[in-house]
């Protein structure tokens, strides 16, 4: 066991201190993430461009393409991250161009895509949002409907997207249509770099539980874009994707989070007045802190267990598919019981008069972002089943009029 | 031998569902959030009896018992009413009729029972509940003091408010000194407010000093009403689950013929009907064996509040991402869920108070802040 | 809200609280349970006699057949439970003959089997067990394997019976068999009478984690019996065992159970010292006490609603399903804090020195048989799943060589 | 940056899997539980280098650290090994180092390295246990008392034992006034008892008075040893389940297929896994960090304990019918892991040291029965 990364690091480490002690964004920051609920000011631009400039973002992307051109080191970015968090300075931006579009275009993207696209998402000058989930098409995403056609040298898209989340900002979206219906669903979806500004995209805003807007509906009518605009071959969007999905994975179900949420609760606890003790002093509230403390300590060395394994190079094997349905069930725990402690006051919301300090009850209706986007619980404990375990796939069945039926699948394989 | 509803309370539940599901369609839902009571679904409650449910005949209500406004508590958290059921129908009437004269119930019982007086409650002081609670201290015919969390607040004509924790005080909205500060709760059905008051004439409900039985009789009241109000809330959650679960396909069957969605739906439906026995007997012993009452109350409020939780966040989950939007307002039923579990004591509060009731441990002793 | 008996009631509770008051069994119990873990001793049988002549048991088993022949009441039978229970009286025999196999009888039987069996069966001289499981058909009980086959006068019986509760000390076992091998698997079954003194039927003994012998496996190798010891007709057996099971589900998970716990747990944590105070004045074991104090009044009363549902002749819906899954799971959580409470001496068992007066460890390891027996918690899902709540039908597919196919079934349906 | 076993521990694991593997298969457990350990197993786990893994190369062990230790007691809880790991090759050779005079520790480590020494050790005192307290008190250089779940003390030439919350000392089994008196425990792989002294000679490990931060880091090191002991039972019952479900057909499918089992297995390693992170951090800070030992090693044991509960359960409810026959075995797991949750402090007992450790509540101050 060694949890330091070794002396061949300080120096790296001292250079990024170096650079957070010097350098400092201009104040000027809302209370939007920019390149998700909002464009980035010309200070966040500013910022992104010096954290680039420096190597602090867009790191090992390619110099031809505008970024710092590093050889990947998971160590040297968990530096920059540990360095930029303890000098309370902004990390770089991050959003789904810079996080899933950009890579899959330097995996699959045509040199003139790469050429055109990944510099201006990297400086945050192009953003985008993520065309992927339908109304229909949820857990079961490779049932999505939007179509395409080719009709001459463009695009011609119709359909309906929904859960996207930057859509009001973007300027462009990734996005997965069906091009060759007759195909077997997973053979026939194409993956398209569609422009927002075309006529026939309607975008309305999906509000939430908390009352907030961070997510849209966009309506596609007869949208034309250029036929080049394809990345990957036709009908090849499934595994175009995936190399994305893959990337989203790694975003949700942070384990950090459950640290500032003990924190939180230890104050609360500590600062809360039950009776005529605080609540700290009461075994029930008292004991449920501690196992909650006690599972975030577990996701938290697991976590660094998971980042030693990247380092290594070791294969991730269960134990890396766990992280997500561990970590949002532990952040519902842990601000149900914010709330409860509060007694009447955890009902209050949104700055009412009298409220805690911390908006628990508002931080417990965000949770079900994580619940459920990004996967269901229950598609989750299907992957760890059975790609974790090794148990056997679902029977692929269809039931029509009350009736079920076999799929008309060449390949109803249980194994894996 | 007969355990449930009477024939006539299931009419009366009909007739309430009826009336209920007709006014109160998702859109009215959505749109009247936020706001006071809308006063054609008050006057359609009062014209069905609502107000004067626990009213005796002869002071122009109808008579009936906890069941019957159970019935009515259940329906209310079914279709997540707005209107201030609570303090006006249940406490209220059920505050004089325990410790008031006979010519105050002659005086305050007709204007309840026909809709004229609306009753904010507060009762923060002794529900138990931590970091705010009201005192109100009374000194030459005057009240001061400020009482957290009244109930039912935002339409009130008056407010029934607990003094030293065995005194109950009726304040005029109107009155000398009276200041209102409306909460924002994460429920926006009903109201909340903080009370205060400065110099302000009252009147006590019977005697200054004579009202601790009755308070500990108003708080259970209360307890079982909220547990009422969450199984009605939690129910419909249920079956909106159960009936999207048949109507959602996803890999080309209904998400309902998984088991991971079945054995949810399984375990919801298990955990909701004992919930419901529970509380149709707390219902029962609370008219008919008084010393039962608090016990049942809370253990009623601690069961409902704790499988309402759980089937409030299985319903909206097994719904996958329509279920967190405002869309499909399953979050209203989700809210008023929460928010009923925190209201006059949290899940823990009651279950000490049920142990208390059983002598098995000392109340915690409430210090005001 | 009626939970009086009614007035009409009150002489026969008068008559049976007489009685109680009169009668006594001879003290002369031993520990195992009569007609399950033993045959029962002259003692019993004399009792049972007395109880049957004053109609306290077989009351309504017809007068020709041995017992009272008393009209089905409800609440008689709830008014003898109740008063044999207040005045510390023995109830009457309760095993799996009286209990399955005489309402059976009375449901399908033949006149000849009705006579022969059900008088020396109500007064506990003949003792059956249950023939139904097999080790490959458990959950499924219906892919039994276990074969009868005509041999002139008599059925010739080979395969493997177990989980047979009584059968060391049995006369005879209701069995299913498989007597038409190319019917469906639910069509192919019949339900025979094999008294078990015939040669060929080996019994052993099953020991279970609580260290006691319970149950059997029963070994049966060409046993010979006449042809006319079939209830119903050939390949209708899964129809009569139906009858019977559904009596088997009202036996299990009575709610009953819970109160005792729960007084015992009460007893236990004003008992139990933990540092300088009582258990009960650590609000962690005190509230999880509540808890399960609130789940096992809500059972009560939930018995009560059922129980007065019988009475008035009312259907039950989706709330007659769920008692079994109820009970089981309270009963777990009840002994695992008595367990917990004691803390190392919670591991003490059986006797040992130093253990509580209560042996919650045994108990807790006791819960297995009620978890599991009577069909597991996910068949009793999918029970309460479809019948109670409308949901589709599992698909009937197979995995056969990892792959997956449709059943051959003339009926998928997935409705109700 | 290495997070887990490098390759030699890795390989101690193998070689320790191995050899428990080839030695205990399901029959001699079954024939051996209740009985004392079985002789052969024990020479060979000394051959093996377990008992003298903690102890310096000069006092003939193989100085290792806590980590390796893990790795052993994990494979001990996977194997349900009927042998004195803990108090043997644990607790006495910590005791020996951290309270010991140097000329203590030579005469007494190479003993137990050897194997010649076993060790029963008693910590009942200071573990919080409830309803029985042991209390040794110490007179004229002769020791009277009680000490109850004295751990491993079946075949024990020697009793480390605590007297007064701050001192230890050592009992030889043979000493004058030493009675023994075995308990009858769920899991009979171990041996507990009950040993009483009379005017019995002993000798203080160090100096009287001086060994409270030793007995701390002894409560610490024996929860996290039992938390490794249960993890390794609970991997083992987990990964029989995930084979069986893939056996076992019913319904003419594996029910491993079926998600009702499959999601229930899900959730079993998904408990599993950061559980394992925590236990292997809690060996290291244990050796590293030594302010951090107790906060871990109360935490590890709470996880372990809970989790490996939920997942005992779940394995034999998996089993079916065949999960609660003495047949499959499957209950000498179950029982090991049901026995580790109640040792030296249950959960809810650890997680209250975890609290006092962290400065959040007072300690219960325990009163000798």
């Amino acid at each position: 066991m060694d949890l330091s990364y070794g002396p061949e690091y300080d120096e790296f480490r001292a250079e990024v201190r170096e650079f957070c002690r010097n350098h400092r964004p201009a104040k000027h920051r809302s209370r939007g993430i920019p390149g998700v609920t909002e464009r980035p000011n010309p200070d966040v631009l500013a910022w992104q461009a010096k954290l680039i400039e420096h190597g602090y973002a867009a790191r090992t992307i390619p110099k031809e393409h505008g970024g710092y051109g590093a050889k990947p080191d998971i160590i040297e970015s968990r530096i920059i991250q540990e360095e930029f968090l303890a000098a309370g300075l902004p990390l770089g931006l991050s959003n789904q161009g810079i996080s899933m579009l950009v890579p899959t275009l330097l995996e699959v993207g045509t040199a003139e895509q790469c050429a055109a696209y990944i510099r201006p998402t990297i400086y945050g000058e192009m953003i985008w949002c993520q065309g992927y989930s339908e109304p229909g098409a949820g857990s079961d995403l490779a049932s999505l409907r939007t179509r395409a056609e080719l009709d001459g040298d463009d695009w011609v898209i119709n359909g309906q997207k929904i859960w996207t989340s930057s859509a009001h900002v973007a300027d462009m979206c990734f996005i997965l249509v069906r091009t060759e219906p007759e195909a077997p669903k997973h053979h026939g979806i194409s993956y398209l770099l569609m422009p927002m500004d075309r006529p026939g995209i309607d975008i309305r805003p999906l509000v939430t539980m908390t009352g907030d807007a961070t997510f849209n509906e966009v309506f596609l009518n007869d949208v034309r874009i250029p036929a080049k605009n394809i990345v990957g071959a036709r009908g090849q969007g499934w595994h175009v994707a995936n190399v994305t999905l893959k990337y989203e994975r790694g975003m949700l179900g942070s384990a950090d989070q459950g640290q500032s949420g003990i924190k939180g609760l230890v104050e609360l606890l500590q600062e809360e007045t039950v009776g005529s003790g605080r609540a700290m002093d009461l075994d029930h509230y008292r004991d449920r802190l501690l196992r909650l403390q006690g599972r975030t300590l577990a996701n938290k060395y697991h976590g660094m267990r998971l980042l030693s394994q990247s380092i290594n190079g070791e294969q991730t094997g269960t134990e890396g598919l766990i992280t997500k349905l561990s970590a949002t069930e532990l952040a519902y725990d842990i601000y149900s019981l914010g709330v409860d402690v509060l007694g009447e006051t955890g009902t209050l919301y949104n700055g009412s008069p009298y409220q805690a300090e911390r908006d628990w009850q508002k931080s417990l209706l965000g949770c079900f972002t994580g619940i459920i986007g990004g996967g269901s619980a229950n598609i989750q404990r299907n992957i760890i089943a059975e790609r974790g375990l090794g148990l056997p796939r679902e029977p692929q069945v269809r039931f029509d009029n009350g009736r079920w039926e076999m799929m008309p699948s060449a390949s109803n394989k249980g194994g894996n | 031998m007969h355990f449930g509803l009477s024939e006539e309370q299931t009419m009366l539940q009909d007739m309430l569902r009826r009336c209920l599901g007709e006014r109160l369609d998702l859109e009215t839902l959505k749109r009247t959030a936020g706001q006071p009571c809308d006063p054609d679904l008050w006057r359609a409650l009062v014209e069905l009896g609502v107000t004067g449910a626990l009213i005796p005949e002869d002071h122009g209500g109808s008579g009936l018992g906890m069941l019957e406004a159970e019935v009515i508590a259940e329906s209310m958290g079914r279709s997540v009413a707005p209107a201030p059921y609570l303090g006006t129908a249940v406490l209220a009437p059920l505050a004089w009729q325990l410790a008031g004269t006979p010519e105050q119930r002659e005086r305050h019982l007709a204007p309840i029972a026909s809709g004229e007086h609306r009753y904010g409650v507060g009762l923060t002081e002794v529900a138990g509940a931590p970091r705010h609670f009201g005192k109100v201290t009374l000194e030459d015919n005057r009240a001061w003091g400020r009482c957290y969390f009244v109930l039912d607040a935002s339409d009130a004509s008056h407010f029934l408010l607990t003094a030293n924790a065995d005194t109950l005080v009726v304040i005029e909205r109107d009155a000398e000194g009276v200041s209102i500060e409306m909460l924002n709760d994460v429920d926006r059905t009903r109201g909340f407010a903080v009370v205060g008051l400065e110099r302000t004439p009252f009147e006590t409900v019977g005697e200054s000093g004579g009202a601790a039985q009755a308070i500990d009789a108003l708080l259970a009241a209360g307890r079982l009403m909220l547990a009422a109000d969450t199984f009605g809330a939690a129910e419909a959650m249920l079956f909106r689950a159960r009936d999207y679960s048949m109507e959602r396909f996803q890999f080309d069957r209904p998400i309902g013929s998984f088991q991971g969605v079945k054995h949810l739906l399984a375990d919801m439906v298990t955990d909701l009907e004992p919930c419901r026995s529970l509380i149709w007997y707390a219902a029962h012993v609370f008219d008919e064996q008084p010393a039962e009452r608090v016990l049942h109350a809370c253990h009623a409020k601690s069961l409902a509040s704790e499988i309402g939780k759980f089937i409030a966040r299985s319903s909206i989950e097994i719904h996958g991402g329509m279920g967190f939007t405002e869309e499909l307002g399953l979050h209203l039923w989700y809210k008023r869920i929460e928010a009923n579990r925190q209201l006059l004591g949290g899940p823990e509060t009651v279950r000490h108070a049920a142990a208390v009731d059983q002598g098995w441990v000392q109340p915690l002793t409430a210090t005001a802040t």
